[in-house]
């Protein structure tokens, strides 16, 4: 059964009646192109010894920038690692954003009305928190919604489980947006779990599952605002199964030759989410090479100016490590402050 | 159970009522509800049937189901709730029936609750306070009875309260949910209901961070925390018959640990003992003897003992099972010893 | 939909063809006669202070009974606190299961030939547990198949999902049986999960999932069958929910007028298991007045033999607790047991 | 990293080859599998790919992917379904990526790994060996840092193995796989290559249970393991430049904890210094301290310092990391402060 939703297909043709106006589309388009700029450059900053370990997501960028393009501005998005995309576009600063991976703490301490929390590296442990903020939202009657991200490998954590379910008993307003994008780290999803249509999952815990494109921003785009409009208006919480792929490898410290034919991969860069959109507008009169070279000049301002503010971000000192440990210092703390030179 | 008065007998607002600890707490928690709108009770069982052992009885009805509430049965899926609730601004009390179900939401615990100011140098924060009954003496069923009050303290970010008896979980209780930072509360089962004690009608504070001197004494000091408390206390009539003064430091908050209050008062006795019945080996009393064996070095007349539960889980068997807790003959025989030195 | 399966109604009649034979039928009423008189006799013992908390479960003999009775001799059972019933079918004797509720060390080391793993109280922990064992068994081609019991509420737990998504993965030889008895402690099973057909999980797991009666003793013994002969012959694992009811309190020391109707209990105790299989017998001539009182007094001797065996167990010693706790005592070990008076 | 030879270059078999510790341990692994058939590799990109740290490189070519396999992406599934595995009479070895990953597990460590001998009086046993690489000083990503002995050793029925360079490891990594009891064997990660010693090509096994002297010395005790042996040597080395002899001990089996050997030592200098990675407060340190402090009373001549990781979780901010580990420079401010006493 192939109930997966698509408006565009992977050389970028329409499919069906598209949803939305195509303005609408150039400037999706425009987000897509930026994450995939920030992404390129980042790695390259990585190469320089500039950025730390960095999780790439190249491949990635119609789910995660969909999914973010659907929310309004107070409402909240729950990372993984993975979705560096997802959080420029709901407003994270690229130069936050560079700070974070360059693990320097001015990159940690996001800006206060930012409604993003921090990157997740533990597995699945931000879903449950996902639920408590929209639970939140819900009880004050806030009107704020929560898009939760999880990779296919994440759903087999056990806080997946108790998240959804927990989701679905308190009607929480939140979106759990799963980026099946076929691996965690060298295990592919048929290893991961018997049944890879990780929407199946929906009706267990009584919530709409709907299976998208996540390579096609039209789909992903449509599918999301329905799901945070039903989050939004009383309906609860949504499971979504993004299909993508991880082009890239894992993260910069990884090896996918270890694990993964190359080959694979070169055919999966063919239904690649930035050049189908681009086709598609292409192909609609919307965009054009020119547009496409002015909007990278852009691009690589806007990223050279963020790289120099992540430059100019002051050292941290040693005493910060027994900073923030609560809210104010223990005895043991300002013992270890003092230790580390104190300022 | 039923015949109880209704713990949170605000309505009649005599100045101070006998209570037991079950009911200042429950008291603690009514008061909250009462005057703070993001407080929030959650857990299994805390709703309808008012918590297993009737901590939350009739805060639902009082404060509505919105307020006070069932989970479903996922502790770290409750824990990871929480910090949910609290990145939003709430304050949220879970209730985590026995600290042995702790186990489960530990991830949260050491991977965020500890660490999400820290990480995110304050940007975001986690005023969640967990309650959890612990410790054993009662014939709970099997890994009903565990103390892990060590694993919470040794994860930074965190703050772990053992209360002594009512008076002092009530103003305890209420100064956690106050707290900017994540406050685990460890709620001896075996002091729920065995004394009543006066306990003012009105909320008050306890200072967090801050152990007690509990009884004064010069020959030796018992440093202790939540059951153990009412065991040294014995302990020290007992040696009182026999002439003997010990002096009792409740240390009450073991994370931020008030080491100037216990070394104080064992640089006064050259002497002391921990006793927690939590296994010996890994224990938190290995801490606190560190510290008094390192700062108070040249005041120690004796070495610094320890009457901890055995090196074994706690017995599920009935009949041995009070062999494993340290009694006040276990701690009088550690003070006989170290007297001798 | 219901699709539950059924053989017999409520009041023992005859739905459809029955898959077993009169006498098969008979000793499993047997077996199920032996578990009520068991826990009838195990709350008056608690209740004069010779066993500890005990867990009843009154309501579910048909389920539990009709479980066990699915599986062969080398077959492995994995209960929760509720299945002392499974476990006295599968050949825990008597004086064992008084002794464990007595919380007496002799009751815990079972025999070394009983397939049966202690009782478990961490809800769902022992989940994974009996995927190791059925996975052992498969490596080992040893044809034993694993039951594991879980709760309603227990099906909330990590662990569950953990443990579902294993058995699916590595197609390990194990049926779970929830037993949807309606109530996790005083928490319905309506507030513990959105949708109440634990059964719609299956399909997410990529495995066979079958609701059944689970007070009809004949429905249970066919779906486990039929479930435990897929899991020997390498179909992997089932999820099977039973549908049931606790009529009892949730332990002996719970008071479950504090969060239900006493009337809905009693409206529930119509449809209980052990008297339904009677009737039905009793409807085809294979059951009697005289049969049942027969019944009584052997199980009633050999209950009352199963007691005096438990009171004759050799009161453990002090040094007892720091036995077992490594396969040779640690010095730590060594000396607690001398301050304890060794022996 | 692929250019590494075949670690476990057994069929060159050389009597002795020098390798780092992922090579030993992944020595240890092949003889292990190749040896007992109810040996089991399982756990997260440990099969195909050889696991994050190679430490199970080729492992699944040589022993087949039935011997050697990924599993699903849950720890604490792992660690129950390695717990159902033992059961079963299996001799299973989990790898948990790293130890900070061990947290969803802990529930399965704590209420049965520890527990299931006891509980069923033998009955049941759970020889599982789980092999996790903990600790910091290679800038790893947040949360990959950790170092939670503490909280596996205060649980009654685990053993704690922490082997300190590549010719321990792989003896200590056999013993742990015949042991009867469950082993928990962290791994520095910061020793995974950081160098290479002379590792006998048979296997061998090193005894759990026992500390070791690894450097004699008179004027002070330096207690440690895992990756700060390595630490305390370079602090000993540089302390001889001055005349002053310290003597190491490499505690390497954390529980069953070998007092007798730590206690000589101490006895002998007189002086001890802890030292740990972990965070200070609540770590193994204290219950190191807190026994020499009781046991050596008489012969201690100072207080009986330590030196660990900073009351606060383990920084992920790289450029201030390194003043979060302790280093030679910290060790010896420490023995300094001790010998003045
Ligand atoms: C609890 C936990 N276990 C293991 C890891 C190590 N780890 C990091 S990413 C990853 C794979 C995640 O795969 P998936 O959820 O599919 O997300 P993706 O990386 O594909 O975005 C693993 C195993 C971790 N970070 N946390
Ligand atoms: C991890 C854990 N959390 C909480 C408990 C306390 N507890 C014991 S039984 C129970 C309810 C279980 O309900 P269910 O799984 O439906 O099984 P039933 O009792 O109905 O057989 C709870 C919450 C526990 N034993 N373990
Ligand atoms: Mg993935
Ligand atoms: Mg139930």
């Amino acid at each position: 059964m192939d109930d997966t939703v698509r408006y565009v297909s992977e050389s970028g043709e329409r499919l069906s009646e598209l949803p939305f106006g195509v303005d609408e589309l150039v400037s999706a388009y425009r987000a897509m192109r930026r994450a995939r700029h920030f992404d390129d450059r980042a790695v390259t900053l990585q190469r320089q010894g500039r950025l730390g370990v960095y999780p790439l997501f190249r491949g990635q960028e119609a789910a995660q920038v969909g999914a973010a393009l659907a929310l309004s501005e107070g409402d909240w998005l729950v990372p993984t690692y993975r979705e560096t995309a997802a959080a420029i576009t709901h407003g994270m600063p690229l130069s936050t954003a560079l700070l974070y991976w360059r693990a320097h703490p001015a990159g940690w301490s996001f800006p206060e009305d930012l409604r993003i929390l921090p990157f997740y590296v533990p597995i699945a442990t931000q879903l449950p928190h996902a639920v408590g903020l929209a639970h939140a939202s819900a009880l004050r009657r806030e009107g704020a919604v929560v898009l939760a991200f999880v990779g296919d490998g994440g759903t087999s954590e056990g806080d997946a489980h108790e998240a959804l379910n927990f989701a679905a008993v308190f009607m929480a307003p939140v979106v759990f947006v799963v980026q099946n994008n076929g691996w965690a780290i060298s295990v592919p999803t048929e290893r991961q779990m018997r049944n890879t249509r990780i929407v199946d999952r929906a009706v267990g815990y009584g919530m709409p599952g709907v299976r998208v494109d996540g390579n096609d921003l039209v789909a992903m785009l449509q599918v999301m605002r329905e799901a945070v409009d039903r989050a939004r208006t009383g309906g609860g919480p949504t499971l979504v199964e993004a299909m993508t792929y991880r082009l890239a490898p894992h993260t910069t410290s990884d090896d996918p030759g270890r694990y993964r034919d190359g080959a694979q991969t070169e055919e999966r860069e063919r239904s690649e989410p930035v050049s189908r959109l681009r086709a598609l507008l292409t192909s609609q009169g919307a965009w054009s090479e020119e547009a496409e070279q002015e909007l990278l000049e852009e691009l690589k301002a806007e990223f050279d100016e963020a790289v120099a503010q992540a430059d100019a971000a002051p050292e941290p000192t040693p005493g910060s490590i027994v900073e923030h440990v609560y809210a104010s210092m223990g005895p043991d703390q300002s013992r270890a402050w003092e230790a580390l030179g104190g300022e | 159970m039923a015949s109880e008065a209704p713990a949170g007998a605000v309505q009649e607002n005599p100045a101070v009522a006998q209570l037991t600890m079950v009911q200042a707490i429950n008291q603690a928690l009514d008061q909250a509800l009462a005057s703070d709108d993001r407080v929030l009770v959650f857990g299994e069982d805390v709703g309808v049937m008012g918590g297993v052992f009737r901590a939350t009885d009739g805060l639902r009805d009082r404060h509505g189901a919105h307020r006070v509430y069932d989970t479903p049965l996922a502790e770290s899926g409750i824990m990871g709730y929480g910090v949910g609730l609290a990145l939003a601004g709430m304050r949220p009390v879970a209730e985590i029936q026995f600290a042995g179900f702790l186990y489960p939401a530990l991830d949260q615990v050491l991977s965020h609750v500890g660490r999400y100011r820290h990480r995110t140098r304050g940007r975001f924060t986690v005023p969640l306070v967990v309650r959890a009954a612990y410790g054993g003496g009662v014939h709970t069923p099997e890994q009903h009875a565990d103390s892990p009050e060590a694993i919470l303290a040794q994860a930074p970010g965190v703050k772990v309260v053992v209360p002594a008896g009512p008076e002092r979980a009530k103003g305890l209780l209420l100064a956690a949910i106050d707290d900017p930072d994540p406050v685990f509360f460890l709620e001896a089962i075996k002091l729920y209901r065995s004394s009543r004690e006066p306990v003012p009608a009105e909320p008050y504070r306890h200072a967090i961070g801050k152990a007690r001197v509990v009884r004064e004494g010069d020959a030796l000091t018992l440093v202790c925390y939540g059951g153990m408390v009412e065991v040294c206390l014995k302990a020290a009539d007992v040696a009182a018959r026999d002439g003997v003064s010990l002096e009792v430091v409740d240390v009450e908050t073991l994370v931020p640990f008030d080491e100037e209050t216990v070394l104080g008062s064992v640089r006064k006795t050259g002497r002391a003992v921990v006793v927690h019945e939590a296994a010996r080996t890994g224990g938190f009393g290995g801490e606190i003897a560190a510290r008094i064996a390192e700062h108070a070095f040249y005041d120690l007349l004796a070495p610094v003992a320890r009457v901890a539960g055995w090196d074994a889980p706690y017995p599920p068997f009935t009949s041995v099972e009070h062999h494993y807790r340290p009694d006040a003959a276990r701690v009088l025989a550690a003070v006989r010893q170290a007297l001798l030195s």
